[in-house]
C-alpha cells in the first residue's frame, strides 16, 4: 500500500502559446478568469490559496452605500449540483471598502472590478461617484437584483426601464476610461430585450447570469429553510441556463463583451461559455468546493483552449455561432 | 501565505467505527505542522460527479506530522446527511481534498500562568478537539479536568482518551446509559468547584455552549466555546456562517464563524439572538430603511 | 463475501392510516402521485416495472392534432443534477392516440391526465373536442410551452394573453367535469401573472413547472449539442425553482389546485413539493433513472407524512405557509 | 410482465481490465434467465448523491444463472464519460441498479434452416454481444465466422473467445497492432465467401455497420445491426434514441433504438439520414407548416 499525495498547488497559469487577452469594453486583462461577486469576498481570504493578481480580475462582493448586516441564519442550503443563499449584501459600506478592500487589492496586483448594489437610483449614481477615480478600480459591475425599495421591491434587473435607469446613472457618474457591466438576471421573459435597454442606456457590457430564484423547504421545520424565504440558486445546476442566456444575447447583440458566468467549475465549464460568447469567464460558487478554482480553471481553460487549436482566446469567443 | 491554511489532495487512510461515530484518518501532508488545538477542516465530499457543491466542516481530533504515508489529520464524524454517509463509508486511498488548518483555536493561557485550571467540556463527537488542547494545556503546566457528556452512551466519544490526560473526568447522558444521567451542565458546577477552575473550554451543540456559558459566567469564568454554524467554504468568502457577536467597542456584528471563529468567548455570543439579526446590530435593517 | 441482491420490487403502496386523496379540481384521485408529461410515454412501458393503475394517474406525452416526427437527434444531453432534452414532440397525432393510447390506459385501470400542445389556439380547440367525451380520461393538461406559430413563434406561456386564449379555448371546448389544468413554464419574469391569467381563462388548475430553457455546447464539435440548439432543462437540478414557483402561486391564488412537478426524486422531494402548495406531484425526469421512481415516491411520501403526524394528505398541501 | 425487463438492486461482484477495457461483473439475479444474445442492460451510475441521472446502456456479455452468489451479468466497457468512469473503479459490493434485459435481441434463423452460415462483425467492444449468439448459432448447427476489428489490438475484444467458438477468426486493427491492417469490411467480403455466409451480425461504430450492411447487401445477405445511439432512459418512454428506419410499409419513421432495437435489418436503417428527420419522414415538419 502506497500513498501518494500532494498539496493542491496553484496550477500554472502561463501557456505561451495562447494569448488570453480578454477584452471587456477598453479594458484589457492578461486572462479571461474572474471570480463572482460574492463568492471571493475582496480577495484576501482567497490569496491564502494562490496570487490573486494570477486572474483575469477579482470581481469584489456586491457594496453598498452603507454598512450592512445582512440577514438572518440560515443563508444557505445545498441543492443537488447547487446551492441557494440568501445572504443579503451583508457587507462593510463603501467608505470601509474603499479605506481597506481596495488599497488592498490595488497593493496585491489585483486587477479589481467593483460590483456595486443599491436600493434605488440614487443610491446606485451615489455609489459609482464615490468610486470615480478610485485606484486600482478596473471596472464597475452593476448588480441590478435589487429590490427596488421606491418600487415595490421589484428588482430593477426584471424591468427594462429600471435596468435602464440604474446603468445609465453609474454611467454618467463613472470615468469614461472605466466600462461599467449590467449584471443581469435570467429570471426574465426575454433577456435580450433587458440586455438591449442596458447597452442602450450606456453599458459597455454584459455580465451574466446571476443567480436563479429558487427555495428549499425543511422537512423537520416544515418551513423554508433559508431565513429570507427565497434565496439565489447557482452552482454547476444552473450552467445550462448560463450558456443559453449568454448564446442569446450574443446572437442579438454580437458587439458587446459578456462577462459570463453561472455553474462554472472546470476549464471545460469556461470554455462552454466562451464559445456561447462570454469574453471572460467568473467563477462563483465553485470557490466554496475548491478554493483554488479560479487559477485551477484559468490552467484547464488554457489547455483546452490550446487542444482545439486556438492560438488567441478572442477567436474563441462566440465561435460556436461561427461554426 | 505561510502559516495560513493548505489544499492538500488527501487521501483516506483508514476509517473505524466508534461507537455511533467514524473515526476517518487522511493522509493529507503539511496540515499537521500547522494545526493548534480548535483548528477544523473543511473536505470536499462525493467524489468527482458528485451533485454534492459544498465543504463539510470537521473539528480536528489528531494529526500526525511523521505518519508512514506522511502527514496524517483525524476527525471523527457523525452521520448526519449525504456527505458524512459518504465520508464514512470510503475505502482506503479514495482522494479526499481537504483545507487546512482553518479557523481560530482555543487561546492557551499564557505561558507565564502556569497552574491555571482548565475545565474542558464536550457534547458528543464536540470532545473531538479537545484531547490536543488537554495537552497542550498539560504541558504548559495547568491543570484538566474533563466532562464529557451525550445523549447515550455509544455518542460519548474519547472518555479514554480524557482519562489518560485529566485529573479528573465526569460522564454524563441524557438517557443514563453511562455515568450521570443528566447534562453536562448538570454536574460542571460541582467539577468547576472541586478544579477551582480558571477557564472553561467547550465545544457541543449550540444549546450546550451557551448552558456552559452560563454556568461558567456564574463562578466569574470565561467558557470558550467553539460554535458550530452551517458552513458553505469554510475560508471566509461566503458569509453563509455568522452570528450575532458583541466586539471590544460594545457593537453587535454579526460574524463570521470560520474564520473569526469557531472559537468565541462565550459571554460575547448573543445565544439568545443565533439565527436573527438582533435590533442595533451594525448595518441592521432600521424601521423605514431598507 | 457474501451478496445479498433482490429484483427492486414495486414498493406497497398502501398505508391505511393516512388518507392520499388528492383533489385536482373536482377530480378525487386515490393518491398524488402522477407521472410527468413526455416521461412516461402512454405508460406502456412503465407497466413492465409496476402496475400503472397504483398511481394517481398518468400523464400522458403531450399529444398534437397530427403524427410528429419529432427532432432530429442529438436530443438530450446530460447536465449536472439534470438534463436538456429537445424532443420535439414526437408523437403519432390524436387519432392514433385516441385508437390505441388512451383506450390501453383505460382497460389497465389507469386514470389519464391527457397533455395537449398545439400551435394555435385553433389547434388546441380541436384537440379539446376530439378528446371529448374520451373514456379514462380523467382531465386535461394544456401544454402551452409551445411556439406560436401565427406570432412570431412566441410561446403561449410567456404570454398571459396568449396563454388565457389558449386556456379559454380549451376550456369552452372540454366537459365541465372534466378540468383542465394549464401547465406553466418557469421562465418568465412573473409567474403569477400567468397563473392568473389562466385562472381567469377558465384553468382549473395549475401545473408547474415546464422545464427551464437550457442549452449546451459539445466541445468537440464546438457546436450546440443539441441538434435544436436550445432544450428544456429538467431533473434534480431545478427542484429549488419549482418549489419557488409553485410556493409563489399557491401564496396568491391558495384556492388553485398545483399539480408539482420538477426534479422530483423522492418522496422527501415530493413532499417538499406539497408543502409548498401542490396538490399532487408529478414524477418526470427521475423515471430515466429508475423506472419504478414514481411508485417508490409514492411509498417514500406516505412514510414522510406519516412520520410527521400527518393523517391526511390535504392537511399537508401549503402546510408551509401556515406553519 | 413476466418476460419483460427487470430492475435490480444489483451489486459489483468483480471489475477486471482486459487490454483497454474494463470487465464488470454484477450480481444482478433474474436477469439472465431471460436475455437473448444482443438484449442490453441499463446501469445507474454514480452512487446515492451523484450528479448522473440517466441510465448506461451495455450489451450483455455473458450471463450466467447459477453463480455462486446469485444470477450474474458481464458487460465490456470502454471509458467514455463520467459514468462509465464510475463504473470502472467500483469496487466489489457497490450496489448498482440493474434494468434488463432490455431492447429486441438478434433473430435467430429459424430452427429449421439448419447449416445456415453465420458471419459475426464486431468493432471494439461491440463484439461483446456477439459470443452469447455464436454459442446460440453453434447449438443450432449453424456455422460461425468471426470478423473482429479495432483500433489498435488493445481495443480488440474476445478473440480468444471467438478462437474456440468459430470456425475462422478474421482481426483487422487500424494501426496494424494485430492482424490486417485496415478495416473489418477490408476482410468480410472474403470471409463471407469462404464461409457462404447467409446472414450476417454486426454490432459496432454506426459508421462500421453502414459499411458492413453495404458489403452485405452486395452479396445479397441481410446484416443485423446492433446500433448505439445515444440513450436517456434505455426503456422507451423519452424517445431521445431515436433514428430513421424504413417500415414494412415503405415509409420512414423516427424509431426508438432502445425498444425497437438496438438490433435492426441493416437495409432499413437509413444510415446516411442518421441524425437528421429526414424529408418524408412520418410525421415531418412540411414547409409552411409547423
Ligand atoms: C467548525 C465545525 C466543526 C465541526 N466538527 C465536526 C466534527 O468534528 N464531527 C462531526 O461529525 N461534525 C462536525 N461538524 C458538523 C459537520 O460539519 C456537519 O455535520 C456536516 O457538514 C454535515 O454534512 P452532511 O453532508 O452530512 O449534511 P447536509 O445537511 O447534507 O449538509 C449540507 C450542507 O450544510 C452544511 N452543514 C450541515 N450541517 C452542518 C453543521 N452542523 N455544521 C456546519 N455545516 C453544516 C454542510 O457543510 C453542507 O454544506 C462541525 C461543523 C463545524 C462548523
Ligand atoms: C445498446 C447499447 C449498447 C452499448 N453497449 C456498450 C458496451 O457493451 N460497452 C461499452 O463500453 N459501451 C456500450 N455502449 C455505449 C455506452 O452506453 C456509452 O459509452 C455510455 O453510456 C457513456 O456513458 P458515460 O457516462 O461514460 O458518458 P457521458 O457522455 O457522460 O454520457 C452522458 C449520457 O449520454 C449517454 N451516452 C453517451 N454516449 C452514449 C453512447 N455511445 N451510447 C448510448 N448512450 C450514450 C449516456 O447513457 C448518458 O446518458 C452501448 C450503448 C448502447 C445504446
Ligand atoms: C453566496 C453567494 C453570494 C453572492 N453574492 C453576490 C453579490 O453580492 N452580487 C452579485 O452580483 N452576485 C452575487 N452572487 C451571484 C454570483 O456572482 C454569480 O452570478 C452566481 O452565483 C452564478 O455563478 P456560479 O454558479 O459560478 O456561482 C452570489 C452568489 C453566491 C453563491
Ligand atoms: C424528455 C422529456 C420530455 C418532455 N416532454 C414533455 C411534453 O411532451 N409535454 C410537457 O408538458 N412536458 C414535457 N416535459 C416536461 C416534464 O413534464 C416536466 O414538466 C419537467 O421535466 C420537470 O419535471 P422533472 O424535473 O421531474 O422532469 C418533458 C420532459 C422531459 C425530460
Ligand atoms: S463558511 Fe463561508 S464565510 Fe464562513
Ligand atoms: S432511450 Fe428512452 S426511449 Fe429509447
Amino acid at each position: 500500500m502506497s500513498f501518494h499525495v500532494r498539496t493542491v498547488e496553484p496550477p500554472r497559469v502561463e501557456a505561451p502559446h495562447i494569448d488570453l487577452t480578454a477584452r471587456l469594453g477598453d479594458v484589457v486583462l492578461p486572462n479571461p478568469v474572474l471570480t463572482a461577486s460574492g463568492c471571493a469576498a475582496a480577495g484576501r481570504e482567497l490569496a491564502q490559496f494562490f496570487d490573486v493578481a494570477d486572474l483575469g480580475a477579482v470581481v469584489t462582493k456586491s457594496i453598498m452605500l452603507a454598512a450592512r448586516s445582512g440577514r438572518a441564519t440560515p443563508r444557505m442550503a445545498e441543492t443537488a449540483s447547487g446551492m441557494l443563499n440568501s445572504i443579503g449584501l451583508q457587507g462593510p459600506g463603501i467608505d470601509a471598502f474603499l479605506e481597506h478592500d481596495l488599497p488592498w487589492l490595488h497593493e496585491h496586483g489585483a486587477r479589481t472590478v467593483v460590483s456595486i448594489a443599491g436600493g434605488s437610483v440614487e443610491e446606485y449614481a451615489e455609489l459609482a461617484r464615490r468610486l470615480r477615480g478610485a485606484p486600482g478600480m478596473l471596472a464597475l459591475e452593476v448588480n441590478i437584483s435589487c429590490p427596488n425599495v421606491e418600487n415595490r421591491g421589484l428588482v430593477f434587473a426584471c424591468d427594462p426601464d429600471a435596468a435602464a435607469a440604474v446603468v445609465g446613472a453609474v454611467r454618467r457618474h463613472t470615468a469614461p476610461a472605466v466600462p461599467v457591466l449590467a449584471k443581469l438576471s435570467p429570471d426574465v421573459t426575454d433577456i435580450v430585450s433587458i440586455a438591449r435597454a442596458c447597452v442602450d442606456a450606456g453599458a459597455d457590457g454584459l455580465s451574466m447570469i446571476n443567480t436563479l430564484l429558487g427555495m428549499a423547504l425543511d422537512l423537520d421545520t416544515m418551513r423554508p429553510v433559508l431565513a429570507g424565504v427565497t434565496g439565489g440558486l447557482s452552482g454547476r445546476a444552473i450552467k445550462p441556463v448560463a450558456v443559453r442566456c449568454i448564446w442569446q444575447v450574443h446572437a442579438a447583440l454580437p458587439q458587446v463583451p459578456i462577462l459570463g458566468m453561472g455553474g462554472v467549475a472546470s476549464g471545460r465549464d469556461a470554455v462552454e461559455l466562451v464559445l456561447a460568447g462570454a469574453s471572460a469567464v467568473s467563477v462563483g460558487t465553485a470557490i466554496f468546493h475548491d478554493p483554488s478554482a479560479p487559477v485551477r480553471v484559468l490552467a484547464e481553460l488554457t489547455e483546452v483552449l490550446d487542444a482545439r487549436g486556438f492560438t488567441t482566446l478572442a477567436d474563441a469567443v462566440g465561435h460556436a455561432h461561427r461554426q | 501565505m505561510s502559516d495560513g491554511p493548505l489544499q492538500v489532495a488527501g487521501q483516506v487512510l483508514s476509517t473505524k467505527r466508534v461507537g455511533a461515530y467514524h473515526h476517518l484518518t487522511l493522509v493529507a501532508p503539511g496540515i499537521a505542522e500547522r494545526t493548534r488545538p480548535g483548528h477544523f477542516v473543511a473536505l470536499a465530499t462525493g467524489g468527482p460527479d458528485s451533485g454534492l457543491t459544498l465543504r463539510r466542516a470537521f473539528s480536528i481530533y489528531k494529526v500526525d506530522t511523521r505518519g508512514v504515508y506522511g502527514g496524517t489529520v483525524e476527525v471523527v464524524l457523525a452521520v448526519h446527511g449525504a456527505g458524512t454517509a459518504w465520508l464514512a463509508v470510503q475505502h482506503p486511498h479514495t482522494p479526499v481534498d481537504v483545507v487546512g488548518p482553518l479557523g481560530r483555536p482555543f487561546s492557551l493561557p499564557k505561558d507565564t500562568q502556569r497552574g491555571v485550571s482548565a475545565t474542558l467540556v464536550g457534547g458528543g463527537y464536540g470532545s473531538a478537539p479537545l484531547f490536543a488542547l488537554a495537552e497542550a494545556l498539560r504541558s504548559r503546566g495547568c491543570r484538566v479536568d474533563f466532562v464529557l457528556g451525550a445523549a447515550s452512551a455509544d455518542r460519548l466519544f474519547g472518555v479514554l482518551d480524557a482519562k489518560r490526560m485529566a485529573s479528573t473526568v465526569a460522564v454524563t447522558t441524557d438517557d443514563g446509559t453511562a455515568g450521570t444521567r443528566g447534562r453536562v451542565t448538570d454536574v460542571l458546577p460541582e467539577v468547576m468547584a472541586a478544579a477551582h477552575s480558571d477557564v472553561v473550554y467547550a465545544c457541543g451543540p449550540m444549546a450546550m455552549l451557551q448552558a456552559v456559558t452560563a454556568v461558567a459566567a456564574r463562578r466569574g469564568v470565561v467558557a470558550q466555546c467553539a460554535v458550530e454554524e452551517s458552513m458553505a467554504c469554510g475560508i471566509g468568502v461566503c458569509m453563509t456562517c455568522v452570528l450575532p457577536v458583541v466586539g471590544d467597542d460594545g457593537q453587535t456584528r454579526m460574524v463570521r464563524s470560520c474564520v473569526d471563529g469557531p472559537v468565541f468567548p462565550g459571554d460575547r455570543v448573543r445565544w439568545d439572538d443565533v439565527g436573527t439579526v438582533p435590533a442595533g446590530t451594525v448595518g441592521a435593517p432600521v424601521a423605514g430603511g431598507h
